[in-house]
């Protein structure tokens, strides 16, 4: 703790620093090489491979992986292979900004599919934007995403669409509620869906008896449960995750309560039947895509797929980040001369994009209308309800 | 009757709670060393279980015991890494290696076992044992407990009596006991203290372990990523017990548990300030209690 | 014979003040340098502001951890709140811009009320039970964060915080301005830190840390300054959130989770606690690794993890070698039984 | 002579046990005093009772005349009484001046302002106390060792140390507890030739000891504890022959 210390200190960590620049500096050199025509065609993609994420990142991971493979197996892009530079962001929002610069650095990398959380998304915008670089996230759910700038898009569908759905025609039409109690997760996308739900609902008459949020991560729903049916709904409407769902579902069983489960978000997942078991028939949710494994469709044989090389069961999530992909190609198949501006361009002009979780056309903000089913649990199985005319 | 049924789901998650906590106060007591690595210990003993069922079927008993063997053989590896070398240096050596270790656990558990939640199978599923029901206004109000909540809250009465029975009557225990007053004076009689060291943590760990089962059970899910809060909920359970205080441990689990359910059942919308009650709580004990609501001894630092 | 030593001292003095100003010019000029030479820059100059933010957040948590002894675990709160403050006040009170300048000394100096107030209930307790208290109060701190909306915007976060006034430049958030910035402010808390421990005050603390009774036996108030202790780290903590706000330009609770809290903390400790040089060491190291670890796909936190270990059973003392304070970990060993010798003829 | 230290009725109990029982004690100013007891007389209990260590449970204690119960030790510190530990508590990673210079807290204003801005305030204490530091080094005898580590030197020494570090609070009187514990026969003989300096040089002394040779030849005043009551005080002569002591010693009908 002398004076002695200090410049050694300082050298330290300018040595430290200096060397990491030509570590890096070196590694970026090598990289840029080989930008002619024929080389490959990178596309960026940042999840959160580890961390208490992982399970969507992973996810990303895999499907991403698929659909460059399925791009090159039929002749690329223009006779370009597609190679993907997978980075992970841990969910952290620091690490986001990181790979942002580093995808921004590197003038091979096109477009980049990602982040999962909308906190990494939005931190990281402001570079992507400044490098001209198209951000399309499968997942990020915050109202204010997209708008954030033009280079920002997001496949996951406005919560003014799917919350009014939900509110008007799969409880109101579908399960005729005239009770509903609201349980949402306190996230972003969990609030803003839970609000144009509400509004829609009480617009057409049906009584929102309670109101209550949990945070990520719950396991314990019992006293929410028992304070919620206190003001005994006939219906509730659960605004989670599915892996929530079917936690909920068990412990409304348990209560030996007979009431309507019903959610929006969760998506036609296997993992709400797996947990909840029984306990979980007679569910609703609205879902933008549904797939099974009969291999009927193109999003089933997608399903399929993507099951045996993930080894865990498809979830909407996955489908969004495989639909993103796709779209980021397609706007490269689109360009006269590629650059970072086109695939901007293009995707935000996209037209008629069929995607096996539906059909994308970007809204101007860059965010995307999309048009919802309704499907339940039948005997153990997922069922299709109704089809996307329903809300015509 | 709902402020009743709300103590009852406070009682209930704070048996769980309690569970976790009893192997902690034990680690805790013999050991001497703050862990962060005993929810990672509390998932492996979950995930065990949940091999087991497939494995060899569904067999609740001896799935306990099965989690109970490999919590604490990683037990035993995690003293080896984390403790052994660092029992007589500062404490914050071995609380930062226990935080890689349970960072090193969680991250290859998500890639062996796989990320995503995992079910376990439903035993006792359904049956309620309702206590008292009544209906107002065709609003059903009821008193119950599921077989599932009451095997809990048996277990943790049982294993706490039959821990502090062994701990007070069985030469291990008295032992154990020994080595957690006093290290130095344990060794001038005799006992083998990094022995006695190393079984108490392998003991608590193997508590952990059916925790995790038992954790796993009730809420019918598993995930690599559950340890972090469950860790979490123990350690505060143990520091208002008065850390090694086995009984203080459990009473420390039911009452966070408790203040957490009336938290939410009061407080509109409020389910999401859950973990502020709890510590809120936390705080407040410890600031008329600075040494754990349940302390006898004075505690270290 | 005392001639010699002047002038070995003297030329030492020499040697080592014009590495100082090497050291220093290399700092200054590393990101110029790296921004002309290296194509691809501002991924480097990101991860060295990344380090200069680390750098002030593990100092300050080694103004609490290493020089009083007292054991924060929930840095992450602090942090928290200086972001918001900074955020919330640039967004909602229109202290962009130029008067973001206030606003940082602002956010520090509310930061360090929040840590007076968690000094509160915790000057009573020691070891665990204090480090139990900052865990929790982090863990609240972020759910407040989360959960009250109409202050904080819950979990939508805060965005679009506007830039920092610097002389009329335009991209004030890019890295190259922010590494200079943060970098001043870096300098501003290293020096303080090193100027405040070698003094009066610096030297209470450090006796509380080595015996809190021998330090009250010599009249030091320990309560007083075991709380301008946690006002002091939560006071650059808060500056760092504050600098973090303008840099990330979106802010949410998120980002402050437990887990944050216990990076730092590794930082510290890692690099070796008690020491100035350390936490600088250990920021550095632990940021370069977990970038260098991405070869490693998902094994990288596994790998992380295990670095942790290994470090611990190499150098529990951490890199620095901060073999001279009470905090060192094998001499403590030896101490330790030598007293224990004397206490037993202690007294009723 | 005024008095300097005084307890009145003072007790203390840790739950049952009833560690000090009552005890009066007056000490003049100048004095050399000395507390004496065998193991277990709760000499020292009495003592962190007196500077504010412990709260007492009953009684009061009068520092200069002023009531002093219920202040804290670094109160009372302040108020000029410092002490040593009968477990050395040195700062010992920290080296002699530094324990030294820690010891002037009292008598420096430096804040935190004043260090990050070298202030005038800061300049001159720093220099004032390297100083006087030094010279309070120089009247212990440990000027050689001045930069090393308090927890490297050897026993004695740090025992001079911690009186060092006590004196740089410039004191009234001075507590020891237990000073001549572990220490041989020579050092005991140099400590007590320099703890009578001390006392010439003003200073009030009270010293702890189960040594009676020790404190016969030290001490001018002696109270004697056993089972935490007093049962003799007076002049060293008087307490030599008062048959309680010899009893508390050596048990019954034994002599000194």
């Amino acid at each position: 703790m002398s004076i002695r210390k200090l410049p050694v200190l300082v050298m330290i960590v300018s040595l430290l620093l200096v060397s990491a620049t030509i570590w890096a500096g070196g590694q970026n050199e090598a990289d840029g090489a080989q930008a002619d025509g024929s080389a490959p065609i990178k596309i960026g993609v940042a999840a959160p491979i580890t961390g208490n994420w992982a399970e969507y990142g992973l996810g990303f991971e895999v499907a991403t992986a698929m659909a460059a493979e399925e791009i090159n197996a039929a002749g690329g892009i223009n006779g370009r292979s597609v190679e993907l530079v997978v980075m992970d962001s841990k969910g952290d929002a620091k690490e986001a900004t990181a790979i942002a610069r580093q995808f921004s650095d590197d003038d091979d990398i096109l477009a980049v599919v990602g982040d999962f959380s909308s906190t990494c998304c939005m931190a990281a915008a402001p570079i992507y934007e400044e490098a001209g670089l198209v951000q399309i996230s499968p997942t990020a759910s915050n109202p204010n995403y997209a708008g954030l700038n033009e280079y920002m898009f997001g496949v996951m569908g406005v919560q003014s669409a799917e919350g009014p759905f939900v509110g008007e025609y799969l409880l109101g039409n579908y399960v005729g509620a005239e009770r509903v109690a609201v349980v949402y997760l306190n996230n972003d996308w969990g609030v803003a869906a839970k609000t144009f739900l509400i509004e829609t609902a009480k617009e057409i008459g049906i009584d929102v008896v309670a109101e209550e949020n949990h945070v990520d991560g719950e396991k314990d729903f019992t006293a929410l449960l028992t304070k919620i049916q206190q003001s005994n709904p006939d219906t509730i409407c659960l605004v989670t995750f599915y892996n929530e769902c079917a936690i909920i579902a068990n412990q409304v069983a348990q209560m030996n309560w007979d009431v309507q489960l019903t959610a929006l978000g969760p998506g036609a997942s296997e993992q709400i039947i797996e947990l909840g078991g029984a306990n979980v028939e007679g569910f609703l949710t609205s879902t933008p895509f549904f797939a099974t494994n009969d291999g009927v469709s193109r999003a089933s044989a997608f399903k399929t797929d993507f099951e045996s090389r993930a080894g865990f069961t498809l979830n909407v999530h996955s489908a969004c980040a495989y639909d993103a992909l796709n779209m980021v190609a397609e706007a490269m198949r689109n360009s006269d001369v590629l650059s970072r501006e086109s695939v901007r361009d293009e995707l935000a002009g996209m037209k008629g994009f069929e995607g096996v979780t539906g059909p994308i056309e970007f809204q101007p903000a860059g965010d995307i209308v999309r048009k919802y089913l309704i499907v339940g649990i039948e005997d153990g199985k997922w069922v299709q309800m109704t089809d996307y005319s329903y809300a015509e | 009757m709902y402020v009743l049924q709300q103590l009852v789901n406070g009682i209930c998650q704070g048996s769980i709670y309690a569970l976790m906590a009893i192997g902690y106060a034990l680690i805790f007591g013999v050991v001497g060393l703050v862990t962060f690595t005993y929810g990672e210990i509390i998932m492996l003993g979950a995930f065990s279980a949940f091999y087991y069922f497939i494995v060899f079927g569904d067999n609740l008993i001896l799935s306990l015991l099965c989690g109970f063997v490999v919590a604490g053989l990683v037990g035993i590896v995690v003293h080896k890494v984390c403790y052994q070398r660092f029992l007589d240096a500062p404490r914050y050596i071995s609380l930062i290696a226990t935080i890689g270790m349970s960072m090193f656990i969680k991250n290859l558990a998500i890639i062996v076992f796989g990320s995503t939640m995992k079910g376990l199978p439903l035993f006792f599923e359904g049956q309620n044992l309702v206590i008292a029901e009544r209906t107002i206004d065709g609003v059903r109000q009821q008193l119950s407990l599921t077989y599932l909540q009451v095997v809990v809250i048996v277990t943790v009465v049982v294993l706490s009596i039959a821990l502090t029975l062994f701990l007070n009557k069985t030469r291990i225990g008295m032992r154990l006991r020994a080595v957690s007053q006093d290290r130095k004076a344990a060794a001038l009689v005799g006992v083998n203290v990094k022995n006695t060291t190393l079984l108490g943590n392998c003991i608590g760990c193997g508590f952990g372990g059916i925790a995790g089962i038992l954790l796993g059970l009730y809420y019918n899910s598993i995930i690599p990523t559950m340890g972090g809060v469950a860790g979490l909920k123990a350690f505060s359970a143990v520091v208002i017990g008065g850390l090694s205080n086995i009984a203080g441990a459990a009473i420390g689990g039911i009452s966070i548990g408790i203040v957490e359910n009336l938290g939410i059942a009061f407080i509109p919308n409020g389910s999401g300030y859950r973990d502020v009650y709890a510590f809120l709580f936390l705080i407040i004990a410890l600031v008329i209690k600075p040494e754990g609501l349940f302390s006898r001894r004075t505690g270290t630092v | 014979m005392k001639l010699t030593n002047k002038i070995k001292a003297s030329h030492a003095r020499d040697y080592r003040s014009v590495l100082f100003v090497l050291a220093a010019a290399a700092l200054i000029v590393a990101p110029i340098i790296i921004d002309a030479t290296v194509h691809k820059s501002s991924y480097v100059i990101d991860i060295m502001v990344r380090i200069l933010f680390y750098v002030i957040f593990a100092s300050s948590l080694n103004v609490i951890n290493g020089y009083s002894g007292q054991f924060n675990i929930g840095h992450a709160g602090f942090m928290l709140i200086g972001s918001y403050t900074g955020a919330l006040l640039s967004t909602k009170l229109g202290m962009g811009g130029v008067w973001y300048w206030v606003a940082i000394p602002i956010s520090g100096i509310f930061t360090a009320i929040a840590g007076f107030l968690v000094s509160l209930p915790t000057l009573k307790l020691r070891g665990i039970y204090l480090a139990i208290v900052t865990l929790g109060f982090s863990e609240i701190i972020r759910l407040i964060a989360m959960n009250w909306t109409a202050v904080t915007n819950g979990p939508m976060g805060v965005k679009n915080i506007p830039k920092i006034w610097l002389f009329g430049l335009r991209k004030t958030s890019s890295p190259m301005v922010i590494y200079y910035i943060v970098l001043v402010f870096v300098v501003l808390c290293l020096y303080s830190t090193y100027k405040i421990i070698n003094s009066r005050v610096g030297r209470a603390w450090m006796s509380i840390r080595e015996d809190s009774t021998a330090s009250q036996s010599l009249g030091i108030n320990v309560n007083r300054y075991k709380a301008f202790n946690f006002m002091l780290g939560a006071f650059w903590a808060g500056v760092g959130g504050a600098l973090m706000a303008i840099y990330y330009r979106f802010i949410s609770a998120d980002m402050f989770v437990l887990d944050e809290g216990f990076n730092v903390l590794a930082m510290v400790i890692l690099g070796g606690q008690g020491t100035l040089v350390g936490p600088v060491l250990g920021a550095v190291i632990v940021n370069l690794i977990t970038e260098f670890f991405r070869f490693a796909d998902e094994y990288r936190l596994v790998l992380y993890g295990l670095l942790i270990i290994l470090t611990m059973w190499l150098r529990p003392q951490g890199l620095a070698g901060a073999t001279n304070t009470v905090l060192a970990g094998q001499a403590i060993t030896q101490d330790s039984s030598k007293k224990t010798a004397v206490d037993d003829g202690a007294d009723a | 002579m005024s008095t300097i230290l005084e307890s009145v009725d003072v007790s203390k109990h840790f739950g049952g046990v009833k560690a000090v029982n009552h005890v009066d004690m007056k000490i003049e100013k100048g004095d050399i005093f000395g507390i004496i007891g065998p193991n277990g007389a709760g000499k020292t209990t009495f003592f962190n009772v007196c500077n504010g260590a412990i709260p007492a449970t009953e009684g009061k204690v009068y520092f200069n005349g002023e009531l002093v119960t219920g202040m804290s030790l670094s109160q009372i510190a302040s108020r000029g009484m410092a002490r040593t530990f009968q477990n050395i508590k040195l700062f010992n990673y920290m080296t002699v001046l530094e324990n030294v210079k820690t010891g002037f807290h009292m008598h420096t204003r430096t804040n935190m302002f004043d260090a990050v801005f070298t202030t005038k305030r800061f300049k001159r204490d720093e220099e004032y106390i390297v100083e006087e530091g030094k010279k309070i080094i120089e009247r212990v005898g440990l000027t050689k060792f001045t930069n090393v580590r308090a927890g490297n030197l050897a026993y004695g020494i740090q025992r001079r140390v911690e009186i060092a570090r006590a004196l740089a609070t410039q004191p009234e009187i001075l507590l020891l507890d237990e000073p001549a514990a572990g220490m041989n026969p020579n050092e005991t003989q140099e400590l007590l030739e320099f703890v009578i300096a001390l006392n010439r040089d003003g200073y009030t002394v009270v010293v702890i000891e189960h040594d009676m040779k020790f404190v016969m030849n030290l001490c001018r005043n002696i109270l004697v504890l056993n089972f935490g009551t007093k049962i003799s005080e007076g002049s060293a002569e008087y307490v030599k022959n008062d048959p309680k002591v010899h009893e508390a010693y050596f048990g019954k009908g034994a002599t000194l």
